[in-house]
C-alpha cells in the first residue's frame, strides 16, 4: 500500500488479506549454496528456506526437523536424533541420509567449502583431522566424519569431546543443513544458481531471484510447521544506499527499514517517531592493541590510558543512536545465560570493568610516559574502509589525541582484505574491529585471546588466562564450573587490557505499525519472519 | 649570358620525394638541374604544387634531398654536413617566406626577430651593437627605429614582409631564396617589396632565387627564368628570351594565360587554354609530365622522358618537339 | 561634402607635407600578443568576475580557517550537527541557528556562533570548508602542474620529433586511453595507500593524455610554420626552436587546457571521496565534505550547501575563466 | 573501409590483450586475499583455500590458465558471490548499466546538440548566455549531489517519480537525468562553439546566397558539419558515463555493474575485477571504433581506407 | 538599358572590440542589364562588404548597414526582411566566392548543393532538379555530370570546384551575378579556363556581372565598366578604357603603374608608399591622402566631391578642382592606348 508515511491508521487488529512484507537490503544474496555461504545475507536467506535439526527463535534453539530432544550417551559423545516427517519441495521425504550427505559435503575439499571449521569447533568426530591439510592420513576423508544415518529417520552424531553447551544452537546454522545428494549431483555447476536450482524444506520458498535487483520468498506449504507461518510473501529489493532506503520507507515502498544509524535514526525520529525500534545484537567492537611489535604498547599503564581516554557513552549516543551501548567487556550483554539462568554479564560487572575517565587517562598516561621514558607517541590506527567507519575512526582517534596529550593517531583505512592482512601481520598499533559469535557460547569471544591463537593479533599472552580457557574447554561435564572459569578468564583478561573494548552493537529499524511479530534476534539470523504478520492498513 | 660568370649555386639532378603513405611516394621535385650565377636573380615559376618551394627548401637544407647534388660556391652541400658547415651555410644562404603572417613569430618583438640570426651566430658583442644593427636593418628596409619594440601583428602585410627581409639580411648572406615573397601582398604593396629587393641587390651584390607564380613580376625582376611543371624543369632561359621565344608548349600556354592589364591587348590576344588540371605528383604521367594537357602531344611523349638540353644559347628546354633527334 | 566650396581657401591647395613615414606610424602603445590576449581577457566581464571570485576563494582557503578558533579536527559531540548561526544576521532564516524551529544553540547551551554550522562530530564547518577548499585546490594545482609537465613533455616530444618516435608514443597513448581510467585509478589507489599523494598520482596517471594530444597538435601545427623554418634557416638548433618558438606559441592552449583540467581534478577527487577512496581522515577536501554531508542531505542540508556552493563556484569560475582564456588566445578573434 | 575496420578490430584485440595482462598483473599487486572470513581461518586453512582456487601457483602459471580459460569463455567464479560464474553475473548486470548509460548519452547528446545549436545561433545574446549558464552548471555540480537532490525533490517531496529502482519508464527518469546533465552540458558547450565556427564558414554563406531559408541553412548545412567534432567527444564521454553511472546506480538502487565493480575491487574479487575491467575496456574500445566509423559516415572527406584520423 | 541595380550612399559598419570599423562609407553605383562592372581596390577597401550588402548577407552582429539604399528592380533591398531576401537570393541575384576550397559544404553531395536552389526557387521536383543540375555541370564544362553529381567536393579539383560554385550561382538564371574574386585562388591556366567560361555564359544568358578583383589583368579581360575603391569609398569610376587609359585619380595611377608590364621593359616599378588606412578610425579627408604623392593640405581634412568627367567617368579628387595645381599622370599610364 502507498499510504502516507506515518501509517497512523494501521492500528486495527484484523489481519490484512495480503500477507506481504516488503523490505530493502543493502546487498544481493551472494550465494544460496550452504557450502559456500559465509556472510549474513546468504546464511539468512538459506535459513528462511531450509530447515535443519534446530532453528533459532527468540535467541533460543527450538527443535525443527529433530522430532524432539535426542538421545545422548553417558559420555555425551554420541547423540542420536530422530527426525520428524517432512518433505522436500519435490515431494520426497527428508531423510537422515540427507543430513549425512550435507555434512560430509561441507567437508569435501572438492566442494571448496569456506566455513567447515565449524565442524571442528563443535567437536564432531574426526572433523579437525579431516579439515587439516597437513594431516596426510585423514585430510579430505569426509566419509570418516562422525555422522551416520542409522535408518532414514535416525541420525547419529559422534563427537571427539563431550557435547558442548552450544551444540544444539549451532546445529541451526547453514553448514549443518541436510542436502539431497541426487539433486546436488544432478544440478552440478548450476546448483543453487536460481530458484529452480534448489530444493526447499524450510518455512519459505524462493520464487524469484533477480540478480542485483531483489528476490521474493513465498510461504512453503510443505513445511512441516506451515500452519504457524502467516506471511505469504516477502519481497526484498537491493538498495545499497541507506538514504535511498529511508526514502523508500517514507514513501511507503517498503514496510521496514533496517540498520538505521545515527543521522537516519534522528531523521526517523522526526518523521516517524513511533515506527522506530531498536535492539541489542551480539556484535562487539574493540581496538586491538599491538603489543607484539610495538614495545611501548606492552606497557600496562599506556593500555589503561588508552582505555580510559575514550568517552564511549557520547560515542554511542550521538553517532549511533540505535541502541548500541558503550562496552568495557569482552562477552556481550544478553548473549548467553549460564546454568544458573543468569546472563553472563550478570556474573561479571554488568556494564563491564570501569575504564576510568579522562582524568584517569591522563594519570595513566603520565605514569606510562615515565616508565617508558617517552614524551610523545605516534599510533597507527588501522581500520576497515567501509563508509560508516570513517566517522567512528575520527572520533576514536580524536578522543585519544585529546585526552592523552602528546599522542598522535594516524588513521589508516584499508579495504577489508587488506585490513586482514595488515592485522594478521601485526602492521598496526591499534586496529578497530568487530566480532560476531560463531556459536552461542561465551567461549566464542574468549578462546581467541589465548596465546598463539591466530585471531589473537595483539601479542598478549597470559598463562592464567590460557589455563582457565583450557580448563573450561575440558569441563563440558561441569557446566557451572566451566561457566565460572570463563567469568574468571574475562576478569583476568580485562585486568590486563590487551584490547580497548568500545561498544556492543545495537540495531535500530523503522517498522510500519501494521507489521507485527517481526523479530531481530541478537544471535542467529538477522531477522526472523516466522511469527510476523501484517495487520490491515 | 656570359659563360664566364661565376656560378654561385649549382643544382644537379636534384630529387626530393615525400613518402605520403606506405605505398605512395610524392615526387615533389624530380630531377631538376640548373645553375645560379653570382649577382643575378634567377626566377622560378610554375603552377601551385609544381615543386618550386620544395626546390628552394631543399637547396637551403630545410629538406634532405632524396638524390642529386647541390654545390654552393663550388662546395658540395647536398649530402651530410657537419654542424659547423651547416652553420656557415646558414649565414651565407637565407630565405624570405611567402606568408607575411605565418613567417613572423607572433610572440616575439620585431627586434628579437631581426636579431635572431645575430644571436645564433654570435655576430654582435654588446647589446648596443645588437640594437644598432637592428636599427640599421630596419632603416635599410624602409621601416624606422620605433618599430623595433613592436610585435608583428601590429604591422601590415607589406611591413611584415620587410621585417622578414631584414631578418634575412641580418647575417649578411650572399644568396637569398625568396619564396613567393609578394604573392600574399596587395598589388600596390607588391611593388614596394620588389623595388626594395632590387635596391638591395644593387647595393649589396646579392644573388636571388626568386620563386613566384606571377610571370609578369618574375619577368620584371629576373635575369633568367626557369619554368617548372609537376616536379620537372620544363624550360630555362634568360627572361626576355623566354618571354619572346618560349619553346615549351607549357611555357607558351602559361604566357598566353596571363591576363594583361591592358584592355586592348586583352581583346586581341590569342590564348592557348589548357584543358584539365595538373595531374597528381604521386602518380605522374609517364614520359613527359605535361603530355596529358599538351596540345601537341605525340606518341613518343608517353614513352620517353624528354631530354634536358640546350636548344639555344643559354636556352634550355625539355620537350620532344625540340629534341634534336625529332626535329629532323 | 558637408563643406561648401567657398570655405576652402586657395591656400589649402598647396602640396601638403605628408611624410610617408607618417603613414607607417603605428598606434603609440606597444602591445605584445600576450598583452593583447590579456587585454581581451580583461574586457571579458564573465572571466573577470570569475577571476575575482577565484581569488577570493583562494584567499579564504588560506585565511578562512584562521578566523575560527576551532581547528579542522576540533571535535565535541555536544556541538554535533549545529545549524549555521551568525548572531548579527540572525534575522535571516538560514543563519539563525534554528532547525525545525528549535534554536539548537540554546538547546545545547552553545554560546559560540558557527557560521557554516558543525558536522556530526561537532567540528566547525567553516574551518573545514576552507581547509577542504585548500586541499582541493592543492590537488587541483598539483594535478594541473604535473599534468601540464607530463602532458607537455610527452606531447612535445611526440609532436616535435615525429616519425618513428611519434608513432611509438602514439600507440602507447592509444593503449592507455583504451583502458577506462577509472579502472586504473581505483587499482592504483588500492595498491598505494589512499591519501593526497595517491590521489594526485592517480589523477596524473591518466589526466595528461588530453594535454599531450593538444601539445602534440600544437607542435605539428607550428613546427612547419614559416617562422620556425625561418629560424631554422638562420641556423637555430632544436633547443632554440622549442623554447623560443614552439612553447611560447603553444602556451596559450596549454593554459586554456589547464583551466579545464583543474575542475576535472577537483571533480574527480569528489567522486573518489564518494566511493570512499578519497582523502584520508581527518583531513577534509571539498569532495570528502560533500560525500559525508550527502548522507545527511535531507536532515542537515546546510552541511551540503556550503561546501557544495564553494565547489560549484570553483568549477564554474574555472570553466568560465577557461572559456575566457580560450577566446582571448583564439587567433581568429585577433585583429 | 572493410580493411580499415578489420585493422581497427585487430588493434582492438591487441589493446584488450594488453588491458587483460596489465589488469591481471596489477591484481597480483593488490594486498590481501579474497576470502572475507579470513580472520577466522588458521594460516593452514587459508593456504588450503588458496590452493583450492589456484592462488598459490606461480603467477605465470595462473596467467596462462586465466588466458586459456578466458579464450574458452570462462572468466572464473566470483569470490564475493559464492563462486557464481563471473560471465553470468556480468551478463545479468551489465545490460542494465548499458541501458542507463545509453539512455543518458542519447538524451544528453540530443538535448545538448539542440541547446548548442540554439546558443550558437544566438551568440552573445540572452539565449546564448542562459544556455551556457545551464551548461556550466551542469558540469559543476557533482553528480551524487545532483542525484540526491533530484531524488529528494521528485521522489520524496512531490513523488512524481519512484525514489529508486529500475523498472518501467518512470523509474528511468531521475537516474537518466542525473547522468545526462553532464553529457548535455559538455555536448552543448562543444556544439555551441562548433556552430559559431561553422556558421562563419564560406559554405554557409554560399548556402545563404542560394536563398535557402534559415532553418534549411542551419539544419541541412551547419549542423552536420558542426557535429563532426562533437562526435569525437562521445568516446571520452562513455568513459565519463562509466564513472557517473557508478554513483547514480548506487543512489537510485539500480542493479547495474558500477557499484558492483567498486565492491569487487574492495574485496579482492579477482575474477570479478578482471571481468568488469575487460568489459569496460571492450565497451570503451568498441565505442571508439563506432565513433570513428560514424565519423567517416558523417564526414565523407575521411576515407576510412586511408586510415582516418591519426 | 535601364538600371538593374542602383546603390545609393551605402554605409556599412562592423562593431568589434569597442571599435567601429566603417568598412563601406557612402558607396553609390549602378549596374545595367547585361553589363559587367568590375570593382577593384586594395585588400580591405570594402569590396566584399559591398557585395555582401547587396545580398543581404552582412553578418549581424557584428555588422550592419547604417544607411543607404539598394534598389533592385525599383525596390529597396535594405528594407527587405530576411524572408523576402531569401526569395531574391539565388534567384535574382547570386554570388560566387573567392575560395572554391571552402565555398562548398564538404559533407553534402555536389548534386544536392546545386539542386537546393532549384528546388527552392523553381519548384522543381527532385528528378527535374537533378536533370537540370546535370545540365548545369555540363554547361560549366564538367565531363560525366551524372556520375559527378553523386560525389563530394573533396573529390573535385580546385578549378572544378569553382565551376561547381559557378553552376550553383547560375542555377536559376539570375539577373545579377556577383563574382567576388572568382579566380584569385586559382592557377593562371585554370584562371584562364574560368574567365573564358564566365564570358561564354554571360553571352548566353545575358546576366549582369559585378566582378570583384584586385587583378587589373582580369578586369581588362572581362569588364566593361570599372569602379575603383579605396578606404571604403569609390574614388573613381568609368568605362574600362577610361580607367585604363585616362585615369584621373592618383590611386588609380598608382595601381596601374605598380604592375609590371609583360610586354614592355620597365626598370623600376612605381610603388605606392605607405599602407592603407585603418577603417576603424578613417581619415577625415581623402582616404588616399596619406599615401598620395600629390596630396594637398585640403586633402587631409576635406573629402573631395565627385567630378563628372564624362557621361560615364566620375572621380573624387581635389586635383580636379580648378584651384589645384595641374598634375600629369605618370608616364606609364595610357601607353597601351596609343
Ligand atoms: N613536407 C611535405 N610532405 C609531403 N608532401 C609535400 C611536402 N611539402 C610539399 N609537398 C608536396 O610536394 C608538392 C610540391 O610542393 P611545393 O610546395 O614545392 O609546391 P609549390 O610549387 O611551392 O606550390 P605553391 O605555389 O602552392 O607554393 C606538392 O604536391 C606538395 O603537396
Ligand atoms: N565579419 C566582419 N567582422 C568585422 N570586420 C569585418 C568583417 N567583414 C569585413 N570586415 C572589415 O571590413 C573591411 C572591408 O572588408 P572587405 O572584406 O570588404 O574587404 P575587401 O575589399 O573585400 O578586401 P579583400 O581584397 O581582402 O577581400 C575590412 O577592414 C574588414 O576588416
Ligand atoms: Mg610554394
Ligand atoms: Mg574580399
Amino acid at each position: 500500500g502507498s499510504s502516507s508515511s506515518s501509517g497512523s491508521s494501521g492500528s486495527s487488529n484484523t489481519l490484512a488479506k495480503n500477507q506481504v512484507l516488503n523490505l530493502a537490503i543493502s546487498q544481493d544474496i551472494p550465494t544460496l549454496d550452504p557450502t559456500q555461504a559465509t556472510d549474513t545475507t546468504s546464511t539468512n536467506a538459506i535459513d528462511e528456506m531450509m530447515s535443519g535439526l534446530t532453528r533459532m527463535h527468540n535467541d533460543k534453539y527450538e527443535w525443527d526437523l529433530a522430532a524432539g530432544s535426542p538421545k545422548v550417551s553417558a559420555d555425551k559423545k554420541t547423540i542420536t536424533f530422530t527426525l520428524r516427517d517432512s518433505k522436500w519441495s519435490d515431494g520426497k521425504p527428508v531423510t537422515a541420509q540427507d543430513f549425512v550427505y550435507g555434512w560430509q559435503h561441507q567437508n569435501d575439499p572438492a566442494a571448496k567449502p569456506q566455513y567447515n571449521y565449524l565442524f571442528a569447533s563443535t567437536g564432531i568426530k574426526n572433523a579437525a583431522a579431516i579439515e587439516d591439510p597437513t594431516n596426510k592420513a585423514m585430510y579430505g576423508k569426509f566419509q570418516q566424519l562422525g555422522v551416520k544415518a542409522l535408518d532414514s529417520k535416525t541420525l547419529q552424531v559422534t563427537l571427539d569431546e563431550p557435547m558442548p553447551s552450544f551444540f544444539y544452537s549451532i546445529l541451526s546454522q547453514a553448514q549443518f543443513l541436510p542436502q539431497r545428494e541426487d539433486f546436488v549431483k544432478a544440478q552440478g555447476k548450476n546448483y543453487a544458481a536460481g530458484p529452480q536450482n534448489l530444493l526447499y524444506n524450510g518455512p519459505f520458498k524462493l520464487t524469484s531471484w533477480n540478480k542485483g535487483v531483489g528476490w521474493t520468498y513465498k510461504k512453503n506449504p510443505d513445511y512441516w510447521n506451515a500452519k504457524s507461518i502467516k506471511l505469504q510473501t516477502v519481497n526484498f529489493q537491493v538498495q545499497k544506499d541507506i538514504g535511498t532506503e529511508v526514502n523508500l520507507y517514507k514513501t511507503g515502498k517498503i514496510d521496514t527499514a533496517f540498520t538505521l544509524t545515527g543521522d537516519y535514526v534522528t531523521s526517523m525520529k522526526q518523521s516517524n517517531p513511533s515506527d522506530l525500534k531498536n535492539n541489542l545484537t551480539s556484535g562487539t567492537f574493540f581496538l586491538y592493541i599491538n603489543q607484539k611489535t610495538n614495545k611501548n604498547l606492552a606497557n600496562l599503564n599506556l593500555r589503561k590510558a588508552l582505555n580510559a581516554a575514550i568517552d564511549r557513552n557520547s560515542f554511542v549516543k550521538v553517532l549511533f543512536n540505535n541502541g548500541s551501548i558503550g562496552s568495557n567487556f569482552v562477552v556481550p550483554k544478553g548473549f548467553t545465560k549460564g546454568p544458573d539462568g543468569k546472563d553472563f554479564r550478570g556474573g561479571n560487572p554488568v556494564d563491564g570493568f570501569p575504564a576510568g575517565n579522562a582524568s584517569n587517562a591522563k594519570t595513566y598516561w603520565n605514569k606510562a610516559k615515565q616508565e617508558l621514558g617517552i614524551k610523545t607517541l605516534n599510533l597507527n590506527f588501522l581500520s576497515p574502509d567501509t563508509a560508516q567507519y570513517k566517522q567512528w575512526d575520527q572520533y576514536l582517534a580524536n578522543q585519544i589525541e585529546k585526552n592523552l596529550p602528546g599522542v598522535t593517531v594516524t588513521i589508516n583505512q584499508q579495504p577489508w582484505s587488506n585490513y586482514l592482512q595488515l592485522n594478521q601481520s601485526f602492521k598496526f598499533d591499534l586496529a578497530f574491529s568487530g566480532w560476531f559469535p560463531d556459536y552461542q557460547d561465551p567461549m566464542t569471544y574468549l578462546d581467541m585471546w589465548t596465546t598463539g591463537n591466530p585471531q589473537n593479533t595483539t601479542g598478549w599472552s597470559n598463562k592464567t588466562f590460557d589455563d582457565l580457557i583450557t580448563a573450561a574447554k575440558a569441563e563440558t561435564g561441569q557446566p557451572q564450573k566451566r561457566w565460572n572459569d570463563m567469568l574468571k578468564a574475562e576478569k583476568v583478561m580485562m585486568a590486563d587490557y590487551p584490547i580497548v573494548p568500545v561498544y556492543q552493537e545495537g540495531t535500530a529499524w523503522a517498522q510500519k505499525p501494521y507489521v507485527k511479530g517481526l523479530e531481530l534476534p541478537s544471535y542467529g539470523p538477522q531477522y526472523d519472519f516466522s511469527q510476523a504478520y501484517i495487520l490491515q492498513h | 649570358m656570359d659563360e664566364s660568370r661565376e656560378k654561385l649555386l649549382q643544382v644537379k639532378n636534384l630529387k626530393k620525394y615525400f613518402k605520403v603513405s606506405r605505398k605512395d611516394t610524392l615526387k615533389a621535385v624530380d630531377d631538376v638541374t640548373f645553375d645560379v650565377y653570382k649577382g643575378e636573380t634567377f626566377g622560378l615559376v610554375g603552377e601551385s604544387g609544381c615543386g618550386k618551394s620544395t626546390t628552394g627548401r631543399t637547396i637551403i637544407r630545410l629538406y634532405e634531398p632524396t638524390e642529386g647534388e647541390v654545390l654552393f660556391d663550388g662546395e658540395e652541400i647536398g649530402g651530410k654536413l657537419s654542424t659547423k658547415a651547416k652553420k656557415n651555410l646558414s649565414r651565407r644562404m637565407q630565405m624570405i617566406f611567402q606568408d607575411p603572417y605565418a613567417s613572423l613569430n607572433p610572440r616575439m618583438m620585431v627586434k628579437d626577430i631581426i636579431a635572431e640570426g645575430l644571436d645564433i651566430h654570435h655576430l654582435v658583442k654588446s647589446d648596443k651593437e645588437r640594437m644598432d644593427r637592428v636599427y640599421h636593418l630596419l632603416e635599410t628596409v624602409g621601416l624606422n627605429r620605433e618599430h623595433a619594440n613592436r610585435y608583428p601583428h601590429e604591422f601590415s602585410g607589406g611591413q611584415r614582409q620587410r621585417i622578414g627581409i631584414a631578418r634575412a639580411l641580418a647575417v649578411d648572406p650572399d644568396f637569398i631564396i625568396a619564396d613567393e615573397p609578394i604573392s600574399a601582398l596587395d598589388v600596390s604593396i607588391q611593388a614596394q617589396v620588389v623595388n626594395l629587393l632590387q635596391e638591395l641587390q644593387e647595393q649589396q651584390g646579392l644573388t636571388f632565387l626568386f620563386i613566384a607564380h606571377d610571370l609578369s613580376m618574375v619577368k620584371h625582376i629576373s635575369d633568367r627564368v626557369g619554368v617548372m611543371y609537376l616536379g620537372n624543369m620544363a624550360e630555362l632561359a634568360p627572361s626576355d628570351e623566354l618571354y619572346d621565344h618560349p619553346l615549351h608548349p607549357y611555357t607558351q600556354a602559361l604566357l598566353s594565360a596571363i591576363p594583361v592589364a591592358d584592355p586592348k591587348v586583352e581583346r586581341t590576344r590569342e590564348r592557348i587554354i589548357l584543358q584539365g588540371d595538373v595531374p597528381s605528383p604521386v602518380d605522374p604521367p609517364s614520359g613527359c609530365r605535361f603530355r596529358t594537357r599538351c596540345p601537341f602531344a605525340m606518341e613518343i611523349c608517353a614513352k620517353a622522358r624528354p631530354k634536358w638540353h640546350e636548344a639555344g644559347k643559354g636556352h634550355w628546354v625539355s620537350c620532344h618537339l625540340h629534341d634534336d633527334g625529332l626535329k629532323k | 561634402m558637408a563643406m561648401s566650396n567657398e570655405e576652402l581657401t586657395k591656400e589649402l591647395f598647396t602640396p601638403a607635407d605628408i611624410s610617408h613615414a607618417a603613414s607607417e606610424k603605428l598606434s603609440s602603445e606597444v602591445v605584445s600578443a600576450w598583452k593583447d590576449a590579456f587585454r581581451r581577457l580583461f574586457r571579458n566581464k564573465g572571466a573577470m568576475i570569475s577571476l575575482v571570485i577565484l581569488i577570493i576563494i583562494i584567499g579564504m582557503s588560506i585565511i578562512g580557517p584562521m578566523t575560527s578558533k576551532y581547528s579542522a579536527d576540533d571535535q565535541s559531540l555536544i556541538r554535533s550537527n549545529l545549524p549555521p548561526k551568525v548572531t548579527a544576521l540572525s534575522w535571516l532564516p538560514f543563519l539563525n541557528g534554528k532547525e525545525n524551529g528549535v534554536d539548537m544553540y540554546q538547546e545545547r547551551g552553545v554560546k559560540q556562533d558557527f557560521w557554516f554550522g558543525t558536522d556530526t562530530l561537532g567540528r566547525d564547518q567553516w574551518t573545514r570548508t576552507w581547509d577542504g577548499t585548500r586541499i582541493s585546490l592543492l590537488i587541483a594545482l598539483i594535478a594541473a602542474l604535473a599534468d601540464m609537465f607530463i602532458g607537455v613533455v610527452y606531447g612535445g616530444i611526440s609532436g616535435y620529433f615525429g616519425g618513428a618516435i611519434d608513432n611509438v608514443m602514439q600507440r602507447i597513448v592509444e593503449i592507455i586511453s583504451g583502458i577506462p581510467y577509472l579502472v586504473w585509478v581505483i587499482l592504483l589507489i588500492l595498491i598505494l595507500q589512499p591519501g593526497l599523494l595517491t590521489i594526485t598520482i592517480a589523477i596524473l596517471a591518466t589526466n595528461w593524455i588530453a594535454m599531450s594530444r593538444i601539445v602534440r597538435g600544437e607542435m605539428l601545427k607550428f613546427k612547419n610554420q614559416e617562422f620556425v623554418l625561418a629560424s631554422r634557416t638562420l641556423g637555430a638548433g632544436n633547443g632554440r626552436i622549442i623554447f623560443r618558438h614552439l612553447i611560447p606559441n603553444s602556451l596559450g592552449m596549454i593554459i586554456v587546457n589547464t583551466m579545464f583540467s583543474v575542475p576535472n581534478a577537483i571533480f574527480f577527487e569528489a567522486f573518489l571521496s564518494f566511493i570512499g577512496l578519497g582523502i584520508r581522515d581527518p583531513q577534509a577536501s571539498l569532495g570528502s565534505l560533500l560525500s559525508s554531508a550527502y548522507t545527511v542531505l535531507q536532515l542537515h542540508p546546510y552541511q551540503t550547501l556550503y561546501p557544495g556552493l564553494v565547489i560549484s563556484l570553483l568549477l564554474i569560475c574555472f570553466n568560465i575563466l577557461g572559456d575566457g582564456l580560450r577566446d582571448a588566445f583564439d587567433p581568429k578573434l585577433r585583429r | 573501409m572493410g580493411r580499415y575496420v578489420l585493422k581497427r578490430i585487430g588493434y582492438m584485440f591487441a589493446t584488450l590483450y594488453v588491458v587483460i595482462t596489465l589488469t591481471f598483473l596489477s591484481m597480483k599487486l593488490l594486498p590481501g586475499t579474497p576470502f572475507k572470513n579470513a580472520n577466522r581461518l588458521s594460516p593452514v586453512q587459508l593456504n588450503q583455500l588458496k590452493h583450492f582456487y589456484g592462488l598459490d601457483q606461480p603467477i605465470p602459471v595462473q596467467y596462462v590458465k586465466y588466458m586459456w580459460n578466458f579464450i574458452h569463455g570462462d572468466m572464473g567464479g566470483s569470490f564475493q558471490f559464492g563462486m557464481q560464474p563471473v560471465s553470468q553475473l556480468l551478463m545479468a548486470k551489465f545490460p542494465v548499466s548499458l541501458d542507463l548509460g545509453f539512455e543518458a548519452i542519447i538524451v544528453g547528446t540530443l538535448l545538448g546538440i539542440l541547446l548548442g545549436i540554439v546558443a550558437g545561433l544566438h551568440r552573445g545574446k540572452a539565449l546564448d548566455w542562459g544556455t551556457m549558464a545551464v551548461s556550466i552548471f551542469g558540469i559543476s555540480i557533482p553528480s551524487f549531489i545532483f542525484a540526491g537532490i533530484l531524488q529528494y525533490l521528485f521522489g520524496v517531496q512531490v513523488r512524481w517519480f519512484p525514489v529508486a529502482g529500475w523498472s518501467g519508464f518512470a523509474s528511468h527518469v531521475l537516474p537518466v537525468i542525473s547522468l545526462a546533465v553532464y553529457v548535455l552540458a559538455l555536448v552543448a558547450r562543444f556544439m555551441r562553439s562548433e556552430m559559431v565556427e561553422v556558421m562563419s564558414q564560406d559554405y554557409i554563406v554560399t548556402a545563404e546566397a542560394k536563398g535557402l531559408s534559415t532553418s534549411a541553412v542551419v539544419f541541412k548545412h551547419a549542423v552536420r558539419n558542426a557535429l563532426i567534432p562533437v562526435i569525437t567527444i562521445l568516446g571520452p564521454l562513455t568513459a565519463m558515463i562509466i564513472t557517473g553511472s557508478l554513483v547514480v546506480e548506487e543512489i537510485f538502487g539500480i542493479p547495474g555493474i558500477g557499484a558492483q565493480f567498486v565492491d569487487s575491487v574492495v574485496t579482492n574479487d579477482y575474477p570479478m575485477i578482471m571481468g568488469t575491467t575487460e568489459l569496460y575496456a571492450a565497451l570503451f574500445i568498441i565505442t571508439m571504433l563506432i565513433v570513428d566509423i560514424l565519423y567517416g559516415i558523417i564526414d565523407p572527406r575521411i576515407r576510412l581506407s586511408e586510415g582516418g584520423q591519426s | 538599358m535601364g538600371n538593374l541595380l542602383e546603390i545609393k550612399n551605402l554605409n556599412v559598419q562592423f562593431d568589434i572590440f569597442g571599435a567601429h570599423v566603417q568598412a563601406v562609407r557612402g558607396v553609390s553605383f549602378e549596374l545595367n542589364v547585361g553589363e559587367t562592372l568590375a570593382i577593384v581596390g586594395e585588400s580591405g577597401s570594402g569590396k566584399s562588404v559591398t557585395s555582401k550588402a547587396i545580398m543581404g548577407l552582412i553578418p549581424n552582429p557584428p555588422g550592419k548597414i547604417t544607411s543607404g539604399e539598394i534598389f533592385f528592380d525599383g525596390s529597396d533591398l535594405v528594407k527587405y526582411s530576411q524572408k523576402q531576401m531569401q526569395k531574391i537570393r539565388g534567384k535574382d541575384i547570386s554570388m560566387i566566392f573567392q575560395d572554391p576550397m571552402t565555398a562548398l559544404n564538404p559533407t553534402m553531395k555536389i548534386g544536392k548543393q546545386i539542386m537546393e536552389g532549384l528546388i527552392k526557387h523553381q519548384n522543381l521536383s527532385k528528378n527535374e532538379a537533378k536533370t537540370k543540375a546535370a545540365e548545369l555541370l555540363k554547361l560549366v564544362g564538367i565531363p560525366n555530370p551524372d556520375k559527378r553529381l553523386d560525389e563530394y567536393p573533396h573529390q573535385f579539383s580546385g578549378g572544378m570546384r569553382q565551376r561547381v560554385v559557378i553552376a550553383i550561382a547560375l542555377a536559376c538564371n539570375p539577373k545579377i551575378l556577383i563574382a567576388d574574386e572568382p579566380t584569385t585562388a586559382l592557377d593562371v591556366t585554370i584562371q584562364a579556363q574560368i574567365l573564358d567560361l564566365m564570358r561564354d555564359i554571360q553571352k548566353k544568358t545575358g546576366t549582369a556581372i559585378i566582378l570583384i578583383t584586385h587583378d587589373l589583368g582580369v578586369v581588362a579581360n572581362l569588364a566593361q565598366r570599372v569602379a575603383v575603391m579605396y578606404g571604403g569609398k569609390i574614388v573613381e569610376t568609368g568605362t574600362l578604357e577610361e580607367i585604363f587609359y585616362n585615369p584621373k585619380h592618383p590611386y588609380t595611377w598608382g595601381l596601374l603603374s605598380s604592375m609590371p608590364k609583360l610586354h614592355a621593359k620597365t626598370d623600376k616599378l612605381l610603388a605606392i608608399p605607405g599602407t592603407p588606412p585603418d577603417l576603424s578610425d578613417p581619415p577625415k579627408g581623402c582616404p588616399f591622402a596619406p599615401r598620395c604623392p600629390h596630396a594637398m593640405k585640403v586633402c587631409v581634412d576635406h573629402m573631395p566631391d565627385y567630378t563628372k568627367l564624362s557621361a560615364t567617368q566620375k572621380t573624387a579628387c581635389w586635383l580636379l578642382d580648378e584651384r589645384a595645381p595641374k598634375v600629369d599622370p605618370p608616364a606609364t599610364i595610357g601607353v597601351g592606348g596609343e
